[in-house]
């Protein structure tokens, strides 16, 4: 386990081809990952509707994580390519909300690519300890 | 303090006039807090088809269930913490002191969650609400019962009452079905009732099924065929609503008046106590003026079903 | 009848204040004048006609709470081999530590979640979970319109189990500690028709004071006895006989700028007899079936009734709901006996002018005309109550 | 009111009177006059000599594609007229594009606009009720219920998003009613942002938090909303899924209007129908307006423009170039 603050609440959600198996290929390698994050697999990354981002962060998460396959695998062909638009414009309307914009990220990491997620996690669960946990009040 | 006291006259209650921090069960209408469900446990669930669970639960406090009493085709809110709550026809006997039988099909939020539970757990229960069958008046007169599916639920408490007052009443003819065999709620009672001959059962179901030997045919079908002689009787019938709609029709062409048909509604209800409004048929609620109606207090409301 | 001086009215305020949550009429940061709490440093907004809503929420809150429970455990139902071993845990460790189990929630999507409650409810009550604590400190509403205080009393009845209904303790507390000082209206506007339903700009129904704005400050009546112990405060004056004069005069005034757009006789009738009209398509027609005019209506009242759960605790709580909203009548089944929106739209008029009359003797209107006023597309209660009232006489003249 | 206004008025009445005797259509959907001429309101016209009634001034706010969304018409396959603004005509794109509207039962008339009245920005200006408002040129006469009379320049009274209009012309129509108006040149224009953009995001979560405790659920910007259209299958109104609370508080209400905007992102051109019908005034244009304005910068689209473009949420680019890590 590495040193995160342990005080931040971070939901991460992945799809079921690629970054799950990524997740778990760095769990099964023993990579060193922080533990203050939530796994919720889904299907693909094009069934996440950004509301599920958002819900999350109403509900007191202090970061989320949203991780597919690469453009060009998805397991569904072309599910990611419509989901990355979706997240893109919950990237900009963020920090409009009076989110931190580093408090949610959108990524990509195959099924083997298990060092890749431990670095994705890694830095995202860090910079969002960095900010502490968030106080807000709209959403 | 006496139901006809207060009902009788038209004016507000004030907090002298209820219990104060009583549920229902404890007080009926006198409850200080009518929204406050009792705490029962489930003493025991009968699968009585695939989808349809009856859950009979009992008071924890010894002293309500005591003095629990309620009249044949009233009903009940049961409701689980964190699921909601919903109402459903008490189904036991009115006479049975030792639970309260409600029978759930699975279907909604609520239903699931019941569905869910398992003996010893425990529910909420806002009870007894509505208005149930005039039983009293129906003495001295031929009973017809006309059921179909779940429907049987919201008319077995009755059922099990006039027969255990069977003097009371002149012939008692029951007819039941569902679509297959296996849809027969309370498999118990059929036997029980065919096995009787001061009754006369009839149970069909929709179409032929492997190993039922009974009578096949849709309920109105099998009640023109029946052809029971409206003079003296009551019918009562509950199903679901195109059943009810063909019974009607049949009930009609038989000879029966309005009069002499009883139904009993389901609507959406949230409070159960006639006030969030949406239950309402016309000027009528069906959680507190229903859920039991006369076809000839029907034909005065606004169709809105 | 007492007089109050203008410059008095903050003084009289923070007396008010010193025994009560006072509640005033406030313009807010975007204009919209709303009831909100008074403070010395609160401008009370007396000129603007109606505040956007009625205080319907003080007595009637649009979220209110009635069990609080909490969850002890939660475990996943994916692996049912272990859910009766877990539950028998969890009842023994709940009742070596005193508490008791009251209800296992099933799962609601791959959880399995056992609630327990420990210990008995808040205030001692028996039964499940505790009962939300009742609001019963005192507050003073002063401000309102005679038809925002109207608006209140139609509620009395239905939450007050008129005709040998239930009791509605959540709101008996709020309303029996709630005192109302009304201001009567000094430039009725032309959505007003309180005199059409029998009320007055200076109408006292569920009013315990009435104010009107006179030279230099305001007569002031008491109309209950609630009313007649506050206005004894010292900064009230012995009213001189010229202040009923301008009382009435005011009254007058206001009375006058009123209009009487309807006969209120033959609405019901009219409803009744108009249920199965095809009228009632076209002027459901640019209605958008929201719900904003159940919202700022001082007398709509209907309810839902949800149970939320969140981080471990769950509630119960009741929410403003209107017959505009699907779900209002969507039955189990699919089934939905108002399905569409002419349907919807007929049910809310017919509610306050036949069903409401009908069961608890009072109408359910007072006239404010803000569903006129704020209605996304101006749908006028006033113009279905006149087509409505028609429907009789067309009826009688068919027979 | 000036010559052109009168002209497209009366063209609109032809225009509502030839479809009616042609049996074109069932209704015509225009303006009318509410129970104060300073009230304008929604016409449903069946009767050829009703459409006398029909009018066309600066108060003609109402958005009329809404009447068009799944189960509002009825019959529910009525034929149907209805006059459209630049901005409305932009909803009705976004919806034939998705073929949500049968375009063989639709008649189309296309107004050309040159901005509406923010009636309620006026009103506040006067205590007394605003019973009547004329147009004289470029001037505006207001009349109160007391009496009092004023007049204020036209221009002054704008909405925000009239006064930089960037499509005054119908984007679709069948017939015109009135002379096309010159097409402002430039890049779009999202007025009204700059002030809330330049907060902190502490700002911002307060500004947002205050204004949606206000928030009373009437659900009115979601059914005035032309392209919104999931009726009562509403996402704000279920419990399964639990997306949103059912609790009216800050937080909820916020989620709430998320589902909202979220899920007319692709087909919402900013018309405002929204933010006007908000019986408690909450700025929504803060997040439609700006989501538009992102999908702009993002992929340069704009919603509603063209009927055989498809919604941006609908397809997609490989070579897309967005900003994930």
């Amino acid at each position: 386990m590495t040193d995160s603050s342990g005080n931040v609440k971070i939901i991460a959600i992945v799809c079921n081809w690629c970054s799950y198996a990524g997740a778990d290929g760095a769990g099964t390698a023993r990579l060193k990952q922080p533990y203050d994050f939530r796994v919720m697999r889904v299907p693909c990354t094009g069934r996440v509707d950004p509301l599920l981002a958002l819900k999350a962060f109403e509900k007191g998460a202090d970061g989320v994580l949203i991780s597919g396959c690469h453009p060009g695998d998805c397991h569904y062909s072309e599910g990611n390519y419509y989901a990355r638009r979706k997240f893109e414009l919950l990237k900009r309307m963020l920090p409009h909300l009076g989110i931190e914009p580093e408090r949610y990220t959108y990524t990509w990491v195959s099924a083997s690519e298990a060092a890749r997620w431990q670095q994705v996690v890694t830095n995202f669960v860090t910079k969002v300890g960095e900010l502490g946990p968030r106080q807000g009040g709209a959403l | 303090m006496s139901d006809e006291a207060v009902s009788s006259e038209r004016r507000r209650l004030t907090f002298a006039d209820v219990e104060l921090g009583s549920s229902i069960a404890r007080a009926a209408r006198y409850a200080g807090n009518p929204y406050l469900p009792e705490t029962a446990t489930v003493v025991e669930i009968i699968q009585e088809t695939p989808n349809i669970k009856s859950f009979r639960v009992r008071f924890d406090d010894e002293q309500v269930q005591a003095g629990f009493s309620f009249q044949p085709g009233q009903v009940g809110q049961l409701g689980v913490l964190g699921i909601g709550e919903a109402t459903f026809a008490i189904n036991s006997s009115p006479s049975e002191k030792e639970y309260l039988q409600f029978s759930v099909m699975q279907a909604g939020e609520v239903t699931i969650g019941l569905h869910c539970l398992s003996e010893r757990d425990k529910v909420g229960v806002r009870a007894p609400m509505g208005r149930g069958f005039p039983v009293e008046e129906w003495k001295g007169k031929n009973l017809l019962y006309v059921m179909g599916g779940i429907g049987s639920a919201a008319l077995r408490a009755t059922i099990l009452y006039t027969l255990e007052q069977r003097a009371e009443y002149q012939d008692i003819t029951i007819l039941y079905g569902a679509r297959t065999p296996v849809d027969l709620t309370y498999q118990y009672d059929i036997d029980e009732w065919e096995a009787r001959s001061d009754i006369n059962t009839v149970i069909t179901v929709d179409a032929p099924f492997p190993g039922w030997d009974g009578r096949v045919g849709f309920v109105p079908a099998v009640l023109e065929e029946l052809a029971p002689a409206p003079a003296n009787t009551v019918a009562v019938t509950c199903g679901p609503p195109i059943m009810i709609k063909f019974v009607l029709q049949a009930l009609q062409k038989l000879g029966f008046a309005d009069e002499q048909v009883y139904t009993t509604l389901e609507k959406r209800m949230k409070c159960g106590i006639g006030i969030c409004g949406r239950c309402n048929l016309g000027p009528k609620y069906v959680c507190v003026d229903g859920p039991v109606f006369s076809l000839a207090e029907l034909r005065d409301l606004p169709d809105e079903l | 009848m007492k007089f109050l001086a203008r410059d008095q009215l903050p003084t009289l305020l923070a007396d008010l204040s010193t025994a009560a949550e006072v509640w005033v009429p406030v313009k807010q940061q975007n204009g919209v004048v709303q009831f909100d709490r008074w403070a010395p440093d609160v401008d009370v907004e007396l000129d603007v006609f109606l505040a956007r809503q009625s205080p319907k929420e003080n007595v009637f809150p649009q979220t209110e709470t009635y069990l609080e429970y909490r969850y002890l455990m939660v475990c996943s139902a994916q692996r049912p081999e272990f859910t009766d071993q877990t539950r028998e845990e969890l009842r023994q460790l709940v009742e070596s530590e005193g508490g008791e189990v009251v209800a296992e929630v099933p799962p609601v999507a791959q959880e399995l979640l056992l609630v327990a409650d420990v210990g008995g409810g808040s205030q001692g009550e028996p039964g499940l979970g505790s009962a939300a604590g009742m609001d019963d400190s005192a507050q003073i509403i002063l401000g309102l319109r005679p038809c925002d205080a109207r608006g209140l009393s139609q509620m009395d009845n239905v939450f007050g189990g008129y005709g040998g209904f239930y009791f509605d303790p959540y709101y008996n507390v709020r309303r029996n500690n709630t005192t109302i000082i009304a201001v009567t209206c000094r430039t009725p506007r032309s959505t007003c028709f309180c005199r059409a339903l029998g009320g007055s700009p200076a109408g006292t129904e569920g009013v315990d004071v009435l104010m009107t704005e006179i030279e230099g400050g305001f007569a002031v009546e008491a109309v209950t006895p609630k009313g007649e112990s506050l206005v004894e405060r010292s900064v009230f004056e012995k009213a001189q006989p010229e202040v009923e004069e301008s009382a009435v005069a005011a009254k007058q005034a206001a009375e006058a700028g009123v209009n009487v757009p309807f006969e209120l006789d033959g609405v019901r009738e009219g409803l009744k007899a108009g249920f199965d009209s095809p009228v009632w398509h076209d002027l459901a027609m640019r209605c958008i079936s929201c719900g904003t005019c159940t919202y700022v209506c001082p007398s709509c009242y209907c309810f839902n009734i949800n149970d939320e759960i969140v981080e471990g605790t769950g509630e119960r709580f009741r929410c403003w709901d209107n017959c505009f909203n699907p779900m209002y009548t969507l039955e189990t089944s699919g089934h939905n006996p108002r399905e569409s929106k002419h349907a919807r739209f007929r049910n809310r008029f017919s509610h306050k002018f036949w069903y409401y009359p009908d069961k608890y003797d009072s109408l359910l209107c007072s006239g404010c005309g803000r569903c006129i006023m704020y209605c996304p597309t101006h749908v006028d209660i006033r113009e279905v109550l006149r087509t409505m009232s028609a429907e009789t006489t067309a009826e009688k003249g068919e027979a | 009111m000036s010559g052109a206004e009168i002209a497209r008025q009366d063209r609109i009445r032809e225009l509502a009177r030839q479809a009616l005797t042609e049996g074109k259509v069932d209704y015509f959907i225009g303006w009318k006059a509410g129970h104060v001429p300073s009230e304008v309101i929604p016409a449903f016209v069946r009767n050829v000599d009703e459409c006398d009634m029909l009018l066309w001034n600066p108060l003609c706010h109402h958005n009329l594609t809404t009447f068009l969304k799944r189960k509002m018409p009825d019959p529910p396959d009525a034929r149907i007229g209805v006059c459209v603004k630049g901005c409305d005509s932009r909803t009705l794109v976004a919806l034939l594009q998705e073929t949500l509207v049968d375009k063989e039962r639709l008649y189309v008339v296309g107004v050309p606009c040159d901005g509406i009245i923010d009636r309620r920005r006026l009103e506040k200006a006067f205590s007394d009720e605003v019973i009547d408002i004329a147009f004289q040129g470029e001037q505006v006469v207001v009349t109160t219920r007391g009496g009092e009379t004023k007049e204020l320049a036209y221009e002054e009274l704008l909405l925000e998003q009239c006064a930089s209009c960037d499509f005054p012309n119908p984007r679709y129509y069948d017939d015109l009613a009135g002379e096309l108006l010159p097409q402002p040149e430039g890049p779009p224009r999202f007025p009204g942002l700059e002030e809330y953009e330049a907060l902190s995001a502490e700002e911002k979560d307060r500004v947002l938090a205050d204004a949606f405790a206000t928030c009373i659920r009437c659900f009115a910007c979601i059914h005035v909303c032309p392209v919104c259209y999931c009726w009562d299958q509403c996402v704000n109104r279920s419990r399964r899924p639990a997306l949103v609370g059912q609790k009216v508080a800050a937080k909820e209400n916020l989620m709430f209007q998320m589902v909202h905007m979220f899920h007319v992102a692709g087909r919402c051109p900013s018309c405002g129908a929204c933010d006007r019908s908000c019986p408690v005034e909450i700025p929504l244009y803060l997040l439609h307006r700006k989501m538009n304005k992102e999908l702009f910068e993002m992929l340069g689209f704009q919603a509603g423009l063209n009927v055989e473009d498809k919604p941006v949420f609908q397809t997609f680019n490989i070579d897309d170039a967005l900003g994930e890590q």
